[in-house]
C-alpha cells in the first residue's frame, strides 16, 4: 500500500496560552481542517519558551519545530514575545553555525483571532517538512570535513619589560594591605600570592595565557580578602560583564592591567585592544597599533562556507572528543552558576552523559548561556584537552550581538544588556 | 503521581465521530502513572462530572487528565469538581482532543493516533503536577489618588463613599485641577465652577478623604495591597489647622503684582494668596520667591494682622508616610508651549505665530481665564496688550498637535471641541466680534459634539477656514494673521485683535519621575502606558496601580471622570477584601541554587523579582539571591528562559513538566 | 637475535587487522598540536613518531567515558529492565605508551577486588595492548620516579622498540601478542637504541607519609587556590577510574549509563542535605594524592599513578602531581 | 584672508553693484576673493523645476571645482546659490549621491567645505574686529534688516539663524552703531520668483516691504540678496506709482553700510549706482 510508505513528519510546536493556543481553538471550533501531525504543548507565554525546549524538541525525533505566541504588542503579558524574540534572533545564529536545518525550525505570531493562519501556517510546516524528509542528518558526522588550522607558530617565552614594575607595585599593595591577596602569573600558570615576600614569584612574560579574571568569583579565592588581579586587555572585560550581572563589586577589586603584546595562538586569534582600559594601575607599553575591533574571522568564514550538513558534521566530529571535564566551563569567567544546569538532575535538560547528542546540547547550552555575555577571552578553546573550537560558537554569537544590538560585551559599562532588554524595532524578518 | 484517571469525553458525536474513543480509553490505560482510564458521553454534564468525583475517591486518585475540550473552556469547571472531591484542583489537566483534533481532522486512525499523544502529554503534566494553594496577600484597605483635578476628584470620592481611606496628594495649593479655570464647557456649555466646586467642597470635607495639597509624592516602597507612600509637604508658611482662611494677610500684602498661575498670567496675585476664592483647603500659601520677609527678612505685615497666628515664616518641607492598598495616578496635563524654547529636545515651538513676542496671541488656556467669570476680568473679555475688547479674534487649532514637525504626531482631541466654544463664548459675549477659526479636520465624535459645532459655525457665525496659517505679525496694535482656506483656494490675511492658540495636550511635569517611582510605564510623550489597550485599560503593569483622565492620553472632562470611576470600582474590587487571591501558577527562585545575576530582575514585565539577601536566623549574611513577590508576578515565566541555572522556575508549568511532555513524544 | 618489523609492514599488518573487523587504536594528529589515542579508520592515521605522548589515556578502550549499563521501559506503573550484551569486537590498541599500557593492571584491581565488573572485563578481555617504548621525554614526564620507565612491560601483550630508520624491534610478552605476530616479524641484528630516561623527580613514599600526615595542612589549600576545578586531570589520568551512574531520559532512549567522574568537581561528595564533606578545591586536590600515593597503596600495594605527566600536561592552570608532589618532595632542588 | 568666490550669474550682471560693493568693503576688511574659476550657473529658480539630478548636478560641479581649488571656505554672496551649495552638500551626505554626482561631475567631490552667505563672511572677520575697524559710526541709519526667503531657509539645509526671527544682520549693524528695527517683514518673499512673470505681485510684495519697514520706523532698508534689491531698489518706483505714495527708502546691500562705516565712499561702493539713493 503506497498509504505506508509516506512519510508522515513529527512536529513539535510551543504555543503560548492566550493567543496561538486560542488561535488553534478557533481553527476547531470554525472546522478548519489541516494535516494531524502536530503536538501542541502549552505554555503560558512565548517568554516561557527556552532555546533547550526546542532542542529537546529535535532530541525526541521532531521533524520540525514550531514556537508560536502572540503578535508584537498583543503579549498578555505585554512583553514576553519581545524578549522571546530577541533571544531568537541570537539562538538562531547559534543553531546555524551548529549546521542546524533553519527551514525545520519555525516562528510564528499567531493571534486568538487567526484561526485561518494556524491552519495555514501548520499545513504549509507539514508539506515543507514532508518535503524535507525525516531528519537524518541531525547530529549526522557523515559529511565531516575539517577546518584550515595554522600550525602553531613558533613561540617564544619572552620575559617583558614591565614584569619589575608589576612585582615592586604587588609587593607595595600586599605589603601596605591594600589588598590581601595578588592574582597574577608564575611560572608555572596563574599564580595566588597571599604575602608581599612572595611577589618575585610572579613573572609578565608572553606566555601569560589565563584569563585570572576568572578566579575573582571562585569561593576560595573571595575567602582570602581583597583581591589585586593581574589582567590583559582581553580579559578586563570580563569584569565589566561580572559587575553588570552584579557578580563583583569593581570597588573591591584592585585591577592590574598589563598592556599585552599577545600571547600566542589561538587566544589572540580574538584579540580586540592591546590597552588596558578599565584598571586602577597600568604597566608596559601598548605593543603596536590598536588591532581591528572584532576577531578575524578566517576559520570562522571558513566553517560558514561549508553547508549546513557539513557543519553539523564538523562539530559532530569535534563534540565526539568531549568528555564532560568541563574545562571550558570551569575556565570561563561568565560561568559561576552555582550549579550549572548540567548538573541539574530534575529534569534532565542536558544529558548528562558524553553521547554526541548531550555534547551537542552541553555545547549548545554553554554557548548560549555566553549569548552577548562572551567577551572573546578564547579561554575554552585553550583549556577543553580535547581540541574542541568552543571559541566559534562563541564567535558566531557575538557578531550576532554586534550586528543586531550593536553591542559589544565587555567594552561599555553603560551599554544596556542584550538579554533582559528589547527593542520594539528588534528584527522578526524570520518569523511568519 | 501514580494514581490519576483519565476521563475521556465523547462530546456527544463530537470527538467520538472522528476519534475511536474507547481504543483511546484503552491505549492511555497503560501510560505511565495511570490508574484508571473511563470514557463517557458528555463529561462536563452532571453525571460526568459525577463520574469524576466518584472515580477520585473510590479509587483514590492522585492526579486526574480530562481529555474532551479546550481547557479554556472546561478546565476550571473540572478543577471544581475535583476540589468537591477533595482532590487539590492544581492536579487536574485537561487534553483538548476537540479544537486541537476531532474537530480538524478527518482520518478516524490518524486522529485516534494524535489523540492519545494529547492525553500522553497532560498525563506526564498532571503526573509532575504540585498541589497548589491560591496566593493570599494582606491588603492595607486604603487607596492613594495623586492629583486634585476632576479625575482625581472623582475617583477619590468614589472610592471614599464606597466606604474606604483615600489619601490624596495635590502638587497645587488647591484641588480642582484644570477643569477649575475653565469658564463654560462643551457641549452644555454649563459652568465650569459651577459643576466642579461644590465636588472639590466634598473631597474637602468628606470623612475618609485625606487631603495632601501642595504635597508631592516623594517616594513609594512596596507592593499591590501594601505600598508605603513618602508625601513630601512642601513649605506653605502658613499653619492650616490655625489658618480661618478669613483673607486678611492677601489682602495687606503690599507685594500684588505677581502673575497668577492659575490665570495663567493673564491675572496677578498677591506673594500670599489663595489660588483662586473656591480654593480647597481655602488656606493660602505663600510664595518664597517673592515674600519679601522670606526674601529679605521685610515687610511681615500679614503676620502682624493674622489675629490666628497662623503665619509661621520658620515653616520647612515636611516628609509624611501613608500606607495604602493601591494607587490611582490622575496628574493630568499642561499645554505644549507654543514658544521658542522648549523641555524637550525633541519638541520645537512655533516662532511664526510670535507667541510670547505679540501680547495678544494667546494659548486656549488663558483665553479660558479671560472669559470665565471669576476670571481676572470678571468675564469681561478684554485683550492683554491694551485691555481692548477685541473684535476680530482668530482661533488657530492644532497648534503642536498633528505636528511631526514640531515632534508630537498624535491629535489632542479636544481642542476641535474647546475652539468652538471659545468661538461661541466670544459671540455671547462680543456681539459685534467676529470670530475665524483655521482647523485642520473638525474632529467632532462624541454626543452632541457635532451639533454643537454646527451651532458655533452656524448660529453664533464663527467663520470656519480649513487651512494653516503661515505667519503672524504685529502691524500698529493689529495682528496680521496670514494663512490659507484650502478649500476656498484663497490666501487669507485676516486682521486681528487677539489670537487663540489650541495648543496641544502634553503630560503634566515630572509625570516620568513619578511613573518611575511607582514602576508603571510611559510613552515617548510621557503619557502614562495602559496594560492592555482593550482589556485592562485603566490598569498598569504594576498590580494595583491604575491611571484615570488626561495623564493616559489627550481626552475631554466627561472620558476622564468615566476612566476615574473605572480606576475606582478597579480600586474597590482590589480593597473588598482584607486578602487578595492570586493565582498560585506563578514564578519562584531556588534561592540555593540563585547565582544573583539579576537577569530576572531587569527581564519581568512586572517588576515582581527583587535582589535581596539570605541570612542566617541570627541575621548572617549567607548570599544575594533574587526572589518573587508573589503579589506581583502573573506567571508569564519569562524569568525561567533566561535563567542560566534553571534556579528559576514557574508553578504549573514546571521545568519539570514541560521536559516530561516533550520526551513522552519521543 | 631479536625479532624485527618495519614501520611500512606494521602498517599494512595494522591495515589488515582493521579490515577483518577488529577495532583498532592509536595515536592519531587531530590538530597540529593535539595527538589523541582514537578509533583507527586507516592505518596511515596511525602516528608513531615526533610526539611524547597523547593527551588522553588508553584506558577508554577498557572504560569507556560512557558505558550503557541497561535499558528500561515503563509500563503503566511496571519497570521492564533490558539487559545490554551487545557483543564486543575484539580489539587492539597498537603504539601505546608503557606509561598507559602500566594503568590496566593497575585498573584490573579495581574493577575485580569485591564487586566483579562484568562490563570492564569483558572489553579488558577483548583487548590487545601493543606497546611502543619512549625514546622522547618531555619535562612533564616522571615515569622513573614511580617505579616505571620507558621500557617497561607492565600490561603490554607486545612491545615495540624503535630501532631507527623506521625500524621496531617486536617482543611479545604475552600470547596473545604472539599470535597477532607471529610470522610477521623478521629477524634483526640490531640492538636496542638508548630509551629515553626522564630524571627520578620525588620520592612516592615521601609524598604518601605526608599526605597521611600533613591532612589539614594549609598547603593543600594554598597549593589548590590556582585550580579551577575542572576535571582534565581526571580524565585524561590512565588510572583513574571513578565513575558516576546516570539515567539517559527517553531522549536518549531511556537507559542507565555509568560515565567518568572526577573527584575535582564539587558535585562529587555533595549529599543531598547540600552538605559537602570536601568543601574546598584544597580538599579535594588533597584526596586525589591521597588516593594515588596513600589509599590505593595501602590496599593493593601500589602506587596509583603511572607518571604519564597527562594532569600537568592538560591542566588549563598547570597544576598536576608532579607540581605537587615536587613542592612536597623537590628532590632536584634538593641533591641539584 | 583669502576665501574662494562664487559670485554666481546675478554679481556679473544685473547686480553687479552688488559686487563692487563687496570687494571694496571686504578688501577694506583685508579679505581676498579667490573667484572660482571657469564656475557655472548654481541652477536656482528653473533647474529643479526641470530635473532634480540637474538641480544637484550644477551646484555639485561649482562645488567640485572650489574644492579642486582647495578652498574650504565658499564665500556665494547671492542666497539662492549659496543655498544651492548647501543643498547639494546635504544631498551627498549620507546616501549613495556624492558617487553618483561625482561620476556626473568628474571629479571626486568631498563636499566637506564651509559655504558662506555675506553675513557669515562678517562673522568669520569677526564682529568685534569689525567694530574697531570702524571709522565713522552709521548714527543717521536706522535700518529694517530684510533677510528675505532662502537666507535662512530652508532650515533643515542652511542651517543659519533662527529662521523665523533672525538676528544676525542687526548684530553686524549694532557693530557698526546703526540702530535697527524690529518690523514683521524680515523673512517674507520680495517676489524675486515672479519678477519676470506676475508684476503686480511683486509690485504688491515690494510695497508691503517697504511700507511695513517705514511703519516701524526705518530710514533704510539693508539686505544681503541681488533679487531683493532688484525688487525692493529698482522697483520702488514703480511701487510709488502704483500705489501712489512716496517711499523714498534707500536700499543698501550688507557690504555698503559695513563699507561707509570703514569710511569707504558711496562712489566706491557703487552706492551712487542705486534707483533709489536719498530720501
Amino acid at each position: 500500500m503506497s498509504e505506508a510508505n509516506v512519510f508522515e513528519p513529527k512536529i513539535v510546536a510551543y504555543v503560548c496560552n492566550w493567543c496561538t493556543y486560542l488561535g488553534a481553538d478557533l481553527a476547531g471550533t470554525t472546522r478548519l481542517e489541516y494535516p494531524p501531525n502536530v503536538r501542541i504543548i502549552r505554555l503560558p507565554c512565548t517568554g516561557r519558551i527556552d532555546f533547550n525546549l526546542i532542542i529537546k524538541g529535535f532530541e525526541i525525533g521532531a521533524d520540525a519545530v514550531l514556537v508560536s505566541g502572540c503578535h508584537p504588542g498583543d503579549c498578555h503579558y505585554t512583553a514576553g514575545n519581545y524578549h522571546a524574540r530577541r533571544r531568537w534572533i541570537l539562538f538562531r545564529e547559534l543553531l546555524d553555525v551548529l549546521g542546524f536545518d533553519l527551514r525545520r525550525i519555525h516562528f510564528t505570531w499567531i493571534s486568538a483571532a487567526e484561526g485561518k493562519k494556524w491552519q495555514q501556517v501548520i499545513t504549509e510546516i507539514t508539506e515543507e517538512t514532508r518535503k524535507l524528509g525525516p531528519y537524518t542528518d541531525l547530529y549526522a558526522n557523515g559529511a565531516a570535513k575539517s577546518l584550515p588550522v595554522a600550525a602553531p607558530a613558533p613561540f617564544k617565552t619572552r620575559t617583558l619589560a614591565a614584569e619589575p614594575e608589576l612585582r615592586e607595585h604587588c609587593h607595595k599593595l600586599l605589603g601596605e594591605g591594600t589588598v590581601k591577596v595578588v592574582i597574577g602569573y608564575g611560572e608555572r600558570g596563574p599564580a595566588v600570592v597571599t604575602r608581599a615576600d612572595d611577589t618575585n614569584r610572579l613573572v609578565w612574560n608572553t606566555r601569560c595565557c589565563s584569563n585570572l579574571t576568572t578566579y575573582v568569583k571562585r569561593k576560595e579565592i573571595k575567602a582570602l580578602g581583597k583581591p589585586a588581579v593581574v589582567v590583559k586587555p582581553c580579559d578586563e572585560k570580563s569584569l565589566v560583564v561580572l559587575e553588570k550581572e552584579s557578580q563583583i563589586d569593581r570597588k573591591e577589586i584592585h585591577v592590574i592591567g598589563m598592556a599585552c603584546e599577545g600571547v600566542g595562538e589561538p587566544k589572540c586569534t580574538f584579540c580586540t585592544a592591546r590597552t588596558p582600559r578599565f584598571a586602577d594601575k597600568t604597566f608596559g607599553e601598548p605593543a603596536g597599533p590598536e588591532p581591528m575591533a572584532s576577531p578575524p574571522p578566517n576559520r570562522f568564514a571558513a566553517l560558514m562556507a561549508m553547508t549546513p550538513r557539513e557543519r553539523m558534521a564538523f562539530w559532530a566530529t569535534q563534540f565526539d572528543r568531549c568528555v564532560r571535564c568541563y574545562a571550558c566551563r570551569q575556565v570561563c569567567p561568565m560561568c559561576y552558576c552555582e550549579r550549572c544546569i548540567v548538573d541539574k538532575n530534575r529534569p534532565i535538560a542536558i544529558d548528562p552523559a558524553p553521547s554526541r547528542k548531550g555534547n551537542f546540547a552541553w555545547g549548545i547550552a554553554r554557548a548560549f548561556h555566553l549569548a552577548a555575555r562572551c567577551v572573546g577571552c578564547g579561554e575554552c578553546s585553550r583549556a577543553c584537552p580535547a581540541g574542541i573550537d568552543l571559541a566559534l560558537l562563541n564567535i558566531a554569537l557575538h557578531k550576532a550581538a554586534q550586528e543586531n544590538f550593536g553591542y559589544d560585551a565587555g567594552v561599555d559599562p553603560a551599554a544596556e544588556q542584550v538579554i533582559g532588554a528589547y527593542a520594539l524595532t528588534d528584527k522578526e524578518d524570520f518569523i511568519r | 503521581m501514580s494514581r490519576i484517571g483519565i476521563f475521556t469525553c465523547w462530546c456527544g458525536e463530537n470527538i467520538a465521530r472522528t476519534v475511536d474513543v474507547d481504543d483511546v480509553a484503552k491505549q492511555v490505560s497503560s501510560l505511565p502513572g495511570v490508574r484508571c482510564s473511563v470514557n463517557y458521553k458528555y463529561m462536563c454534564s452532571d453525571p460526568g462530572q459525577a463520574m469524576v468525583r466518584e472515580k477520585i475517591v473510590s479509587e483514590k486518585l492522585d492526579g486526574v487528565v480530562v481529555a474532551s475540550c479546550s481547557p479554556h473552556m472546561h478546565l476550571k469547571t473540572f478543577r471544581k469538581a475535583a476540589q468537591a472531591a477533595g482532590l487539590n484542583p492544581y492536579l487536574v489537566e485537561m487534553a483538548n482532543i476537540r479544537e486541537h483534533c476531532s474537530w480538524v481532522h478527518h482520518d478516524r486512525a490518524q486522529a485516534t493516533a494524535k489523540a492519545v499523544d494529547i492525553i500522553r502529554l497532560s498525563v506526564e503534566k498532571v503526573r509532575n503536577d504540585a498541589a497548589l494553594e491560591p496566593i493570599r496577600v494582606p491588603v492595607t484597605r486604603r487607596a492613594l489618588v495623586i492629583g486634585g483635578g476632576v479625575a482625581g476628584i472623582q475617583a477619590a470620592l468614589d472610592i471614599a463613599d464606597a466606604g474606604y481611606e483615600v489619601v490624596m496628594v495635590e502638587r497645587e495649593p488647591s484641588i480642582g485641577g484644570k477643569m477649575a479655570g475653565l469658564s463654560e464647557t462643551f457641549p452644555t456649555l454649563d459652568c465650569s465652577q459651577c459643576i466642579l466646586t461644590p465636588r472639590m467642597v466634598e473631597v474637602g470635607q468628606h470623612p475618609r478623604i485625606k487631603l495632601y495639597s501642595y504635597s508631592e509624592v516623594e517616594a513609594v516602597e512596596g507592593f499591590v495591597g501594601n505600598f508605603k507612600i513618602t508625601i513630601r509637604q512642601k513649605a506653605r508658611y502658613v499653619d492650616t489647622a490655625k489658618c480661618t482662611g478669613c483673607g486678611e494677610c492677601w489682602n495687606v500684602c503690599p507685594l500684588k503684582k505677581n502673575p497668577s498661575e492659575f490665570d495663567f498670567a493673564m491675572g496677578m496675585r498677591p506673594a500670599i494668596y489663595i489660588p483662586f476664592p473656591q480654593a480647597v483647603p481655602a488656606r493660602p500659601v505663600i510664595d518664597k520667591k517673592q515674600c519679601a520677609k522670606l526674601i529679605r527678612n521685610g515687610c511681615g505685615l500679614c503676620e502682624k494682622k493674622c489675629k490666628a497666628e497662623a503665619i509661621n515664616f520658620k515653616d520647612q518641607d515636611k516628609l509624611v508616610e501613608e500606607k495604602v492598598g493601591t494607587v490611582v495616578v490622575a496628574t493630568g496635563y499642561k499645554l505644549y508651549n507654543i514658544a521658542k524654547e522648549q523641555d524637550k529636545a525633541w519638541l520645537s515651538g512655533y516662532g511664526e505665530y510670535g507667541y510670547g513676542r505679540y501680547k495678544n496671541v494667546i494659548d486656549s488656556l488663558q483665553f479660558e481665564r479671560l472669559v470665565s467669570a471669576s476670571g481676572p476680568t470678571n468675564g469681561v473679555l478684554k485683550r492683554p496688550s491694551d485691555g481692548a475688547i477685541p473684535k476680530n479674534v482668530v482661533f488657530i487649532s492644532c497648534v503642536g498637535s498633528r505636528d511631526n514637525a514640531k515632534g508630537l504626531p498624535y491629535c489632542s482631541k479636544i481642542c476641535c471641541m474647546y475652539t468652538a466654544k471659545h468661538a461661541m463664548l466670544y459671540k455671547h459675549k462680543v456681539h459685534d466680534g467676529q470670530a475665524h477659526v483655521f482647523y485642520m479636520d473638525i474632529r467632532a465624535g462624541g454626543k452632541g459634539y457635532d451639533e454643537f459645532v454646527r451651532r458655533a459655525i452656524e448660529q453664533d457665525g464663527a467663520r470656519y477656514y480649513r487651512g494653516r496659517v503661515s505667519k503672524i505679525t504685529e502691524e500698529n496694535g493689529k495682528l496680521i494673521v496670514r494663512g490659507t482656506d484650502t478649500l476656498a483656494g484663497v490666501a487669507l490675511t485676516i486682521e486681528a485683535d487677539l489670537v487663540v492658540l489650541a495648543a496641544a495636550m502634553r503630560p503634566a511635569d515630572g509625570i516620568e519621575e513619578l511613573a518611575q517611582k511607582l514602576n508603571i510605564g510611559y510613552d515617548e510623550f510621557g503619557f502614562l502606558l495602559e496594560s492592555h489597550p482593550k482589556l485592562r485599560p485603566v490598569e498598569t503593569n504594576t498590580a494595583g496601580i491604575f491611571i484615570a483622565g488626561a495623564c493616559h492620553a489627550p481626552k475631554d472632562i466627561p472620558e476622564s471622570v468615566a476612566q476615574a470611576s473605572a480606576a475606582a470600582s478597579k480600586v474597590q474590587v482590589m480593597l473588598a477584601a482584607d486578602e487578595l487571591t492570586r493565582e498560585p501558577e506563578i514564578a519562584a527562585i531556588n534561592e540555593q541554587t540563585c547565582a544573583a545575576c539579576f537577569t530576572c530582575v531587569n527581564t519581568c514585565p512586572y517588576h515582581a523579582i527583587e535582589r535581596t539577601e539570605l541570612r542566617t536566623g541570627k541575621g548572617a549574611f549567607i548570599k544575594r539571591t533574587a526572589r518573587v513577590n508573589p503579589g506581583l508576578c502573573m506567571g508569564c515565566g519569562t524569568c525561567v528562559s533566561v535563567c542560566p541555572s534553571k534556579s528559576a522556575d514557574l508553578q504549573g508549568f514546571t521545568e519539570q513538566q514541560v521536559y516530561a511532555m516533550v520526551e513522552s513524544l519521543a | 637475535m631479536s625479532e624485527a618489523i618495519s614501520q611500512a609492514a606494521l602498517r599494512t599488518l595494522t591495515a589488515e587487522w582493521i579490515a577483518t573487523g577488529k577495532l583498532v587504536a592509536g595515536p592519531t594528529r587531530v590538530k597540529p598540536d593535539l595527538v589523541l589515542y582514537s578509533t583507527l579508520h586507516s592505518a596511515d592515521a596511525l602516528l608513531l613518531e615526533g610526539f611524547v605522548r597523547p593527551s588522553n589515556s588508553i584506558k577508554e578502550f577498557v572504560f569507556p567515558k560512557q558505558e550503557k549499563l541497561y535499558g528500561y521501559r515503563i509500563q503503566g506503573n511496571r519497570v521492564e529492565l533490558i539487559n545490554n550484551d551487545a557483543p564486543l569486537p575484539e580489539q587492539i590498541v597498537i603504539a601505546a605508551r608503557p606509561c598507559d599500557a602500566a594503568a590496566l593492571p593497575i585498573l584490573d584491581h579495581v574493577f575485580n577486588w569485591d564487586f566483579v565488573d562484568e562490563f570492564y572485563n569483558r572489553r579488558r578481555a577483548a583487548t590487545t595492548v601493543i606497546t611502543l617504548a619512549c625514546n622522547i621525554a618531555d619535562e612533564s614526564c616522571f615515569c622513573t620516579s614511580v617505579g616505571l620507565g620507558p621500557v617497561s612491560e607492565r600490561g603490554s601483550d607486545v612491545m615495540l622498540f624503535d630501532l631507527g630508520d623506521h625500524n621496531y624491534e617486536v617482543y611479545c610478552v604475552t600470547e596473545k601478542g604472539r599470535d597477532l605476530f607471529s610470522g610477521k616479524t623478521e629477524k634483526s641484528g640490531q640492538t636496542v637504541r638508548t630509551p629515553a630516561t626522564p630524571g627520578k623527580k620525588f620520592n612516592p613514599e615521601t609524598i604518601r607519609s605526608f599526605v597521611s600526615q600533613h591532612f589539614d595542612d594549609p598547603f593543600w589549600q594554598e597549593h589548590a587556590l590556582t585550580c579551577v576545578g575542572c576535571g582534565t586531570c581526571a580524565f585524561t589520568c590512565p588510572t583513574c577510574h571513578c565513575f558516576d551512574i546516570v539515567d539517559a531520559g527517553p531522549s536518549a532512549g531511556n537507559a542507565r549509563v555509568r560515565t567518568w567522574d572526577s573527584c575535582q568537581f564539587p558535585i562529587f561528595t555533595a549529599h543531598a542535605s547540600g552538605h559537602n564533606p570536601r568543601p574546598a578545591q584544597g580538599s579535594r586536590q588533597r584526596q586525589r594524592i591521597l588516593h594515588k600515593f596513600a589509599i590505593y597503596p595501602e590496599k593493593f600495594g601500589e602506587i596509583l599513578c603511572t607518571g604519564c605527566g597527562n594532569c600537568t600536561r592538560n591542566c588549563p592552570e598547570g597544576i598536576g602531581v608532579l607540581s605537587v608532589a615536587m613542592e612536597i618532595d623537590p628532590i632536584e632542588t634538593k641533591h641539584g | 584672508m583669502n576665501i574662494g568666490y562664487y559670485p554666481g550669474c546675478a554679481l556679473h550682471g544685473s547686480s553687479n553693484d552688488y559686487e563692487q560693493s563687496l570687494r571694496a568693503c571686504l578688501g577694506a576688511l583685508d579679505v581676498q576673493l579667490q573667484e572660482v574659476k571657469d564656475w557655472i550657473c548654481c541652477g536656482a529658480t528653473a533647474a529643479h523645476a526641470l530635473n532634480h539630478k540637474l538641480s544637484l548636478a550644477l551646484p555639485a560641479r561649482n562645488l567640485a571645482l572650489a574644492e579642486r581649488e582647495g578652498h574650504k571656505q565658499l564665500f556665494a554672496p547671492c542666497p539662492l546659490c549659496s543655498m544651492q551649495l548647501l543643498k547639494v552638500q546635504k544631498a551627498m551626505a549620507g546616501n549613495g549621491l556624492r558617487a553618483e554626482l561625482s561620476q556626473i561631475v568628474e571629479a571626486d567631490l568631498r563636499g566637506d567645505g564651509q559655504v558662506l552667505n555675506l553675513i557669515q563672511v562678517f562673522q568669520t572677520v569677526g564682529l568685534d574686529k569689525l567694530k574697531t575697524a570702524v571709522k565713522e559710526p552709521l548714527k543717521s541709519i536706522t535700518a529694517a534688516c530684510y533677510y528675505g526667503c532662502l537666507l535662512t531657509r530652508p532650515p533643515e539645509v542652511v542651517h543659519f539663524d533662527d529662521f523665523e526671527q533672525p538676528k544676525s544682520m542687526e548684530a553686524v549693524l549694532a557693530a557698526l552703531g546703526a540702530k535697527t528695527v524690529e518690523w514683521s517683514y524680515k523673512t517674507e518673499c520680495c517676489g524675486a520668483g515672479m519678477t519676470m512673470a506676475s508684476e503686480d505681485t511683486v509690485l504688491d510684495l515690494a510695497h508691503k516691504i517697504l511700507s511695513n519697514a517705514a511703519a516701524h520706523g526705518a530710514n533704510c532698508v539693508v539686505v544681503a540678496c541681488p533679487m531683493c534689491h532688484v525688487n525692493l531698489d529698482m522697483k520702488q518706483a514703480a511701487v510709488e506709482q502704483r500705489y501712489n505714495k512716496k517711499l523714498g527708502m534707500v536700499i543698501y546691500y550688507l557690504s555698503d553700510l559695513v563699507g561707509l562705516a570703514l569710511g569707504l565712499s558711496a562712489e566706491q561702493l557703487g552706492v551712487n549706482r542705486h534707483f533709489v539713493t536719498k530720501a
